[in-house]
């Protein structure tokens, strides 16, 4: 049982980290419909900045500092060269897009800094949590609290910022309806661009994070591909879903890893998530929060 | 200007509805053909030019994947171009044709290679149906990401499963040698012939369905489902035999793949990557057309051995070393730009461009 | 031009039908029926329900009470493969054709629930798949030259203008040969001449084609000239039925139009 | 069986035999060109005549026949010839009143029309024309609630015929063996320009002689292509597309409808073409307007290998030596990037022969076909004659001429200079006008055509004017007012002439500019212009039109009959000529002596050797006030060249 526990909480950690890359995508989506199968890329590039940054001996806030910068570059640069171009195109144009844009992005941070694995130290060792131990016998990484303490603090200031700041309240407007937001004076363009200074700002966290624990390397991308089942699940459009989803599919993953993985000979969080949200969108296809449309004829 | 349609009048349905309805275009495929099917192995076979050009290089490094490529991006393009479904999972299905036949070959003593590279298509078109039964609830990218599923759920049991891969270390197959009709297909010439001709007849057939009732069910579905159903067509039907056939030609193109490019694959060979690339494919060569399907697949093969080239000729000239991985990280980065570029400025790819040119040129000298 | 064929039994009957979105009442207990060979108009304000109430004849929508007999056979749900299949065709209101494809194309979809030829067969194109094809492309042309279309035969929808678009809507569902069509606002957005086109085009369905028709129309002239019996929706219920005469001198439907301009 | 070809129905049953299977008739419907083989025509034509029969159709009895260009429509004339009958056929936009007069004078009984529209306008017409019981119609579009008992429609009558034949199998035969080539074989009315219009009958014979004349004049064959779009009623259409195609054995091409005609000729590809100049002037300009729209490299290489036809195309074309080798190779280098995809675009490329007739052809028209290497000829003629009196021939082709009279045609010249024809084709009579005929045919039977013309030296018929607006000079010379003017407006600048010189020493002439052409010239020429009467002023264009004239002169001076009436004083009108001021007809034609009558001062000025003269004119503006106009209108002289030394050097 304790052993479940262990597990269970293993995966709720690991969870809040995919819920942090699906926040990447649902705070684009929902500002601007567009799908950012980038995300994964953006976490891949935003580490490789900042560390590439360090290695060149920034003092690591700089780093931070700096690769921040770089991701709002790319944000004016995507909003400018993919969105406007592409604005009121299908959704499914938009994300194919947006997979190009991932390859874009991946292509240029290699070329920027090399393909080869990189080591990044926040300063938190990645080791159990001794009292915690001692007193339930519960592996619990440190790390890993410490981690989604960081996401969690993220995504409260997210919500904060979302509905209680003017540009907040704007993104939502957006989000709802295009037209009441351009009616009101929103510009869309100046929405996109802020939507995706999130999303990178996001990514970097995430990048940071999760390039600690497993090293900076292309893998990061990948990401990107853990963060859609937590979406389905969740649904696109909710702040909420993304961090239930999130949790769900990182404690089911680690569960069925532990408990059938064995059976079918593991590896199976590779497709297991993937299979759970499947199920789930047959079941109800806008998601665990996402809301129901009527196509009218 | 080099059409010429005055007098090419016609006379009944089937001349109206046949494949090339002008002369100058039958004149042109035709010739094409011969070229590729005589033309092609001539010149490797003579002398003098097999001396100059590397023709096993060619066979075996261009041609040959070009084609495969090809049949690929012509079953996914059967499917998100004409039925209108986003699907990802492109490589996974190629993966079951290729372990298909493999297996097919293995296991059924005398089995005719063209049977087993059918029955592998088949069994693709099964899988591609069960990984379909999603879209008929599901839409857009919903249904993207249920492909995914089928992508990695297969790679992953092709490799969990020995008994795919007869139990070889990380499920990595060989091919067995290659026989039609107890014709050896031993030679990077023969195999060239053997995909070539494949990949015309399917080629074909695509182009027959997709200008037929199937292809317009697709086109309807695609296009607006709702009046399609109006209209008596059965949606999930129509969806499911998309997905049947798309995996069909991914199927065979990976068995090809497998045995008559590669020789030795593994699972990891089909990953999320060359689904992603075949998916451009379409995207550059022109979503919904066949003759897109061609161009996207050369443009994307080319591309990689154009930029190699030219690297290594700078390198050359220069005598600098360019940083490793440059040429890699530059073919991702003009794919991700040309996919962009193409989805906003020509949705409809290369052969939109070239339906324009060729508009151009039977209205010449006038502009419209 | 009535009483130029003449109208037989009942074809259509809709009964007591009811029909709601989440809280929105869209038809509550409606009943008509429409009689073979009968041109039918179903008029009323905007919102009144009228494109509900096709959606409910050809199954796009399911009513949450009531039924709809067609041809005898009552059901309470139908979906729209079947009502297509027993031969019921229809056009939209805001044009639903395959953007995509030519006005041929388009049109040949409308046969498609006559051609039996499997995909194995097409994709080999050889004899019967082939002489197949051809037969339903005859059929299609004749649509095509009743419609008067020859000269955008191959041009994608999509480009054609408004007036035409609708046109080849009409021809596809005729493509289908349904004893029974559906016509949403057929003229909505045209000028006059095209006003005149269609209503010609209409009679001559409805005339040599022998084709039952339910049409919504806004264009009280056009329906006064077209249609044998009116039946007038009011905020989802039927406020009145019977000739154009009787329905134009019918009080409430006066009350339900004042103001309303049309 | 068919072994005598002296009628239409014989040459259709010979057609029947030798070529069973070649296309007689084809049609574009339902998306394809539905086609009849001769066999399958002839059939049709038995159904037809048939069923005619058995509705009562007689020998003699005539048949009516409006609508485009209809397989059937052609099958039913062929029809009423079987049984003996006439076809007439009719204009098909004409309106029912014009039409009631052919129906009375043709004693038309029976009728077959298009569609809906034709129906009306006949039934329209049933209470003034009892006689017409029947009415036949190809499209039941629209009619299938038309009461009137006339009515039936094609398809129900051939199925009587067929019933009918089956029952009388030697019947079809039997009619054909009754017919002779001096029978009737068609009335066509001529739109004559004053009163009614007159019938004019044709018989088999007639037509048929002519007809061969032609096929072989050009050679034509079992392989050639013609696309039917001139209206049915005119004689060219039933000589070039119905007589011929039954003694040459070719398929005719119906249209889809009057609006496919430029698409469905590029579907089919005429091998020859017939139309009035204004069919090529329409083509040319829509070439012109369309290339425009082409970006500037396409432009400049068009328009530079255009350049390059109009010197050396039409030489290459008549076949004749004096190209340089390297404006050979230009010339085909054209022909693949212009000419060549030009003429296929229009629909032309495989036309061996064109013709144009009727009126007369500008040069650059007429030029601008030969030399991208359409053999575009002119021939001239008129229904009495069968057409064809006179016809270029293949490369020996002159614009300023009609060509050589056709074999077994003789032409005379009349010393009134008018022109007469006495030939096979000459038609027999005007229906019901023995007046009329006697008019037109003199006791030997020459037809007297009222054009005035004369040979040229290579014995090339040349038609100048109306014979009755001919004139002469004091010093007797020739004067042809409308041939003068006609080469004069064929220049682009100008847009109306009006010459004077009846009876008068020298000739003198009104120049009207084309504000268009001309206000474009000047604009390039950065010439300011404050209005039509400014520009006409200017001394400039006074000198553009004087070189206009001047050309004139020289041409006419290259040939004797007409070199005596060169133009020697011009003026430029202060205002455009207007048929609101009564000075043109509403057709556009000059009316000459009303003209000299209000600008009797001007003529006077002309003719006194005046420098200037003053005039003031009333004249109703666009918005109808009127007003008077005044200017001080400039004369000049015109050089007029040596009639004797120029025809050395030509």
């Amino acid at each position: 049982m304790q052993f479940f526990f262990e597990v269970l909480i293993g995966g709720l950690l690991a969870g809040v980290m995919y819920s942090l890359v699906a926040l990447g995508f649902v705070l684009i989506y929902k500002a601007s419909g567009v799908f950012n199968f980038a995300q994964g890329a953006m976490v891949f590039f935003a580490a490789l900045t900042t560390v590439g940054f360090i290695s060149m001996g920034a003092p690591f806030w700089l780093a931070v500092a700096l690769a921040l910068a770089v991701m709002v570059a790319l944000a004016f640069a995507t909003e400018r060269v993919v969105l406007r171009p592409l604005v009121n195109q299908p959704q499914i144009t938009l994300f194919m897009a947006t997979i190009g844009l991932s390859f874009f992005v991946e292509g240029i941070a290699q070329l920027a800094w090399g393909a080869n694995v990189r080591a990044l130290d926040l300063g938190i060792a990645d080791e159990p949590i001794e009292w915690l131990m001692d007193r339930t016998g519960m592996n619990v990484s440190k790390f890993d609290l410490a981690a989604s303490g960081i996401a969690a603090a993220l995504v409260s200031v997210l919500g904060v910022f979302f509905n209680k700041t003017r540009t907040g309240r704007a993104l939502r407007a957006v989000a709802d309806d295009h037209q009441a937001a351009l009616a009101v004076g929103i510009s869309l363009q100046r929405i996109w661009v802020i939507v995706w200074i999130t999303a990178g700002f996001v990514a970097l966290v995430t990048g940071l994070l999760w390039g600690a624990r497993n090293g900076v390397q292309f893998a990061l991308t990948f990401l990107a591909l853990k963060a859609l089942p937590v979406l389905i699940l969740g649904g696109l459009d909710s702040v909420v879903g993304a961090i239930v989803g999130g949790l769900i599919v990182g404690a089911s993953e680690k569960l069925a890893e532990v408990y059938i993985g064995p059976h079918v000979g593991g590896g199976i969080e590779s497709w297991f998530p993937y299979a759970l949200a499947l199920l789930f969108l047959l079941a109800r296809p806008e998601g665990l929060f996402g809301e129901r449309r009527i196509d009218r004829v | 200007m080099l059409y010429r349609e005055t007098g090419q009048f016609k006379t009944d349905y089937a001349a109206d509805q046949q494949l090339f309805p002008i002369r100058q275009d039958r004149v042109a495929i035709v010739a094409l053909l011969v070229f590729a099917f005589a033309g092609v192995p001539l010149a490797a076979a003579t002398p003098g030019l097999a001396v100059a050009i590397d023709f096993n290089y060619w066979f075996s490094g261009v041609l040959i994947p070009f084609l495969i490529f090809s049949l690929a991006a012509l079953g996914l393009n059967i499917l998100t171009g004409y039925a209108g479904l986003l699907s990802l999972g492109t490589a996974a299905f190629m993966a079951v044709g290729a372990f298909a036949a493999y297996n097919f070959e293995l296991r059924v003593p005398g089995m005719p290679m063209l049977m087993s590279f059918i029955l592998a298509g088949g069994v693709a078109a099964v899988v591609g149906i069960v990984f379909g039964l999603p879209s008929l609830r599901i839409r857009g990218f919903y249904l993207a990401v249920a492909t995914l599923a089928a992508q990695f759920f297969v790679v992953w049991a092709l490799t969990k499963f020995g008994w795919f891969s007869n139990y070889s270390t990380s499920g990595v197959i060989t091919a067995q040698k290659i026989a039609v009709f107890g014709w050896a297909i031993d030679t990077p010439v023969k195999r060239y012939l053997l995909v070539l001709a494949i990949v015309c007849v399917l080629a074909l057939a695509a182009k027959n369905m997709v200008r037929g009732a199937a292809g317009r069910a697709w086109m309807a579905v695609r296009d607006m489902d709702v009046a399609a159903q109006v209209v008596g067509i059965p949606i999930m039907r129509t969806k499911l035999l998309a997905f049947a056939i798309s995996s069909f030609y991914c199927g065979v193109a990976g068995a090809l793949y497998a045995f008559a490019y590669l020789g030795t694959v593994e699972p990891a060979g089909f990953e999320l990557d060359l689904s992603f690339r075949i998916l451009f494919m379409i995207i550059i060569g022109g979503v919904g057309s066949i003759l897109g399907s061609f161009l996207g697949a050369a443009f994307i093969v080319l591309l990689p051995i154009f930029l190699d080239l030219s690297a290594n000729a700078i390198e050359r000239s220069f005598g600098l070393t360019l940083p490793s991985g440059l040429v890699s990280n530059l073919t991702l980065i003009i794919f991700g730009a040309l996919i962009v570029f193409f989805l906003s400025v020509e949705p409809l790819g290369l052969a939109r461009l070239w339906q324009i040119a060729k508009e151009k040129l039977r209205l010449w000298p006038f502009p419209h | 031009m009535t009483g130029r064929r003449e109208i037989g039994a009942p074809i259509l009957e809709v009964e007591d039908v009811s029909l709601a979105f989440g809280g929105v009442v869209a038809l509550q207990g409606v009943s008509f029926d429409v009689r073979q060979h009968e041109i039918r108009a179903i008029i009323g304000p905007n919102g009144a329900g009228k494109s509900s109430m096709l959606n409910v004849i050809n199954g796009v929508y399911h009513p949450q009470g009531g039924s709809v007999a067609f041809k005898g056979r009552r059901r309470r749900k139908v979906d729209p493969y079947e009502a297509a299949k027993a031969g019921i065709a229809r056009t939209f209101q805001n044009i639903a054709l395959f953007r995509g494809m030519s006005v041929l194309d388009n049109l040949m979809t409308g046969r498609c629930l006559k051609m039996r030829r499997n995909v194995l067969e097409q994709a080999l194109y050889l004899g019967p798949a082939r002489s197949e094809e051809l037969e339903h492309r005859r059929k299609v042309e004749a649509v095509i030259d009743f419609l008067e279309i020859q000269h955008v035969r191959r041009t994608p929808v999509g480009r054609l203008p408004y007036g035409l678009q609708k046109r080849v809507e009409l021809g596809r569902a005729l493509a289908a040969e349904p004893e029974l069509l559906l016509l949403d606002e057929p003229m909505a957005g045209m000028n006059i001449e095209e006003k005149q086109d269609m209503s010609r085009f209409i009679l001559d369905v409805n005339d040599q084609m022998g084709a039952t028709i339910v049409l919504i129309e806004h264009d009280m002239g056009v329906v006064m000239d077209l249609s044998d019996r009116v039946v007038v929706l009011d905020y989802g219920r039927k406020i009145a039925d019977g000739t154009p005469e009787e329905v134009r001198r019918n009080p409430r439907v006066i009350d339900a139009y004042l103001g309303v301009a049309h | 069986m068919a072994e005598s070809t002296d009628t239409f129905p014989r040459l259709l049953l010979r057609q029947a035999e030798i070529r069973p299977d070649r296309p007689a008739m084809r049609e574009k419907d339902l998306g394809i060109w539905q086609t009849w083989t001769w066999a399958q025509a002839l059939e049709e034509v038995r159904a037809l005549a048939c069923g005619l029969a058995a509705q009562g159709f007689r020998r003699g009895d005539r048949l009516a026949v409006i609508g485009d260009n209809r397989p059937r429509l052609y099958w039913s004339m062929m029809a009423a010839q079987v049984l003996g009958g006439v076809p007439v056929p009719l204009y098909q936009d004409a309106v029912a009143a014009e039409l009631a007069f052919v129906l009375q004078d043709a004693d038309i009984g029976f009728a077959v029309a298009e569609d809906q529209e034709q129906v009306d306008k006949l039934l329209e017409n049933v209470p003034r024309c009892p006689k017409l019981k029947h009415i036949y119609f190809e499209d039941a579009r629209g009619l299938r609630h038309y009461a009137q008992e006339q009515l039936t429609s094609l398809d129900a009558l051939q199925a009587l015929g067929r019933d009918f034949a089956s029952r009388n199998p030697e019947f079809f035969a039997a009619e054909i063996g009754k017919g002779g080539p001096d029978d009737d074989a068609v009335i066509l009315y001529t739109s004559g320009t004053t009163g009614n219009p007159k019938g004019v009958a044709q018989t088999h014979a007639a037509l048929i002689a002519t007809a061969r004349v032609l096929v072989a004049f050009d050679g034509f064959s079992d392989q050639d292509e013609v696309l039917c779009y001139l209206p049915m009623a005119w004689v060219g259409d039933f000589l070039y597309s119905y007589a011929q195609s039954l003694v040459a054995g070719f398929c005719l091409n119906c249209p889809e409808s009057p609006e496919t005609v430029m698409t469905d000729l590029r579907e089919i590809g005429p091998t020859y073409y017939f139309g009035p100049p204004r069919v090529y002037e329409s083509i040319l300009t829509q070439v012109m307007i369309r290339i425009e729209d082409a970006g500037w490299l396409k432009r400049r290489m068009f328009h530079a290998f255009m350049g390059l036809a109009k010197r050396v195309g039409m030489t290459i074309l008549d076949g004749k030596a004096g190209v340089s080798l390297r404006d050979r190779v230009l010339y085909a280098l054209g022909n693949l990037l212009v000419y060549g995809p030009l003429k296929n675009v229009l629909g032309l490329s495989r036309i061996r022969v064109a013709y144009t007739g009727g009126e007369a052809i500008g040069p650059d028209l007429f030029d601008f076909y030969r030399s991208i290497g359409v053999n575009l000829k002119q021939l001239y003629g008129m229904t009495e004659t069968c057409v064809t009196v006179s016809m270029h021939a293949s490369g020996e082709v002159k614009l300023e001429t009609v060509g050589r009279p056709m074999p077994g045609v003789e032409v005379r010249i009349a010393d009134s200079g008018e022109v007469l024809v006495r030939s096979p084709g000459v038609m027999r009579e005007y229906h019901k006008r023995p007046d009329a005929t006697r008019e037109a045919i003199d006791p030997e039977g020459f037809f007297h055509t009222g054009d005035a013309g004369f040979f040229d030296a290579e014995g090339h018929l040349k038609i100048i004017d109306r014979a009755k607006d001919v004139g002469r000079l004091a010093d007797g010379s020739l004067f042809a007012p409308k041939y003068l003017e006609n080469k004069l407006k064929f220049f682009p600048y100008v847009k109306e002439a009006v010459c004077f010189g009846d009876g008068r020493d020298e000739v003198c002439a009104f120049i009207n500019i084309d504000m268009p052409a001309v206000g474009n010239w000047a604009e390039r020429r950065n010439l300011a212009y404050s209005g039509y009467a400014d520009l006409a002023s200017q001394p400039a264009v006074y000198e553009l039109v004087r070189e206009c004239v001047e050309k004139v002169n020289r041409d006419l001076a290259a040939d004797a009959a007409l070199g005596g009436s060169q133009i020697r004083r011009f003026l430029i009108l202060h205002k455009e000529l207007d048929a609101d001021d009564g000075e043109l007809t509403r057709t556009r034609k000059v009316r000459r002596r009303h003209i000299a009558e209000k600008y009797a001062t001007l003529v006077d000025a002309l003719y006194s050797g005046r420098e200037s003269c003053f005039v003031e004119t009333q004249m109703r503006f666009e918005d109808g006030r009127t007003g008077a106009v005044s200017a001080d209108l400039r004369i000049l002289e015109a050089r007029t060249y040596d009639v004797a030394r120029e025809r050395k050097a030509a």
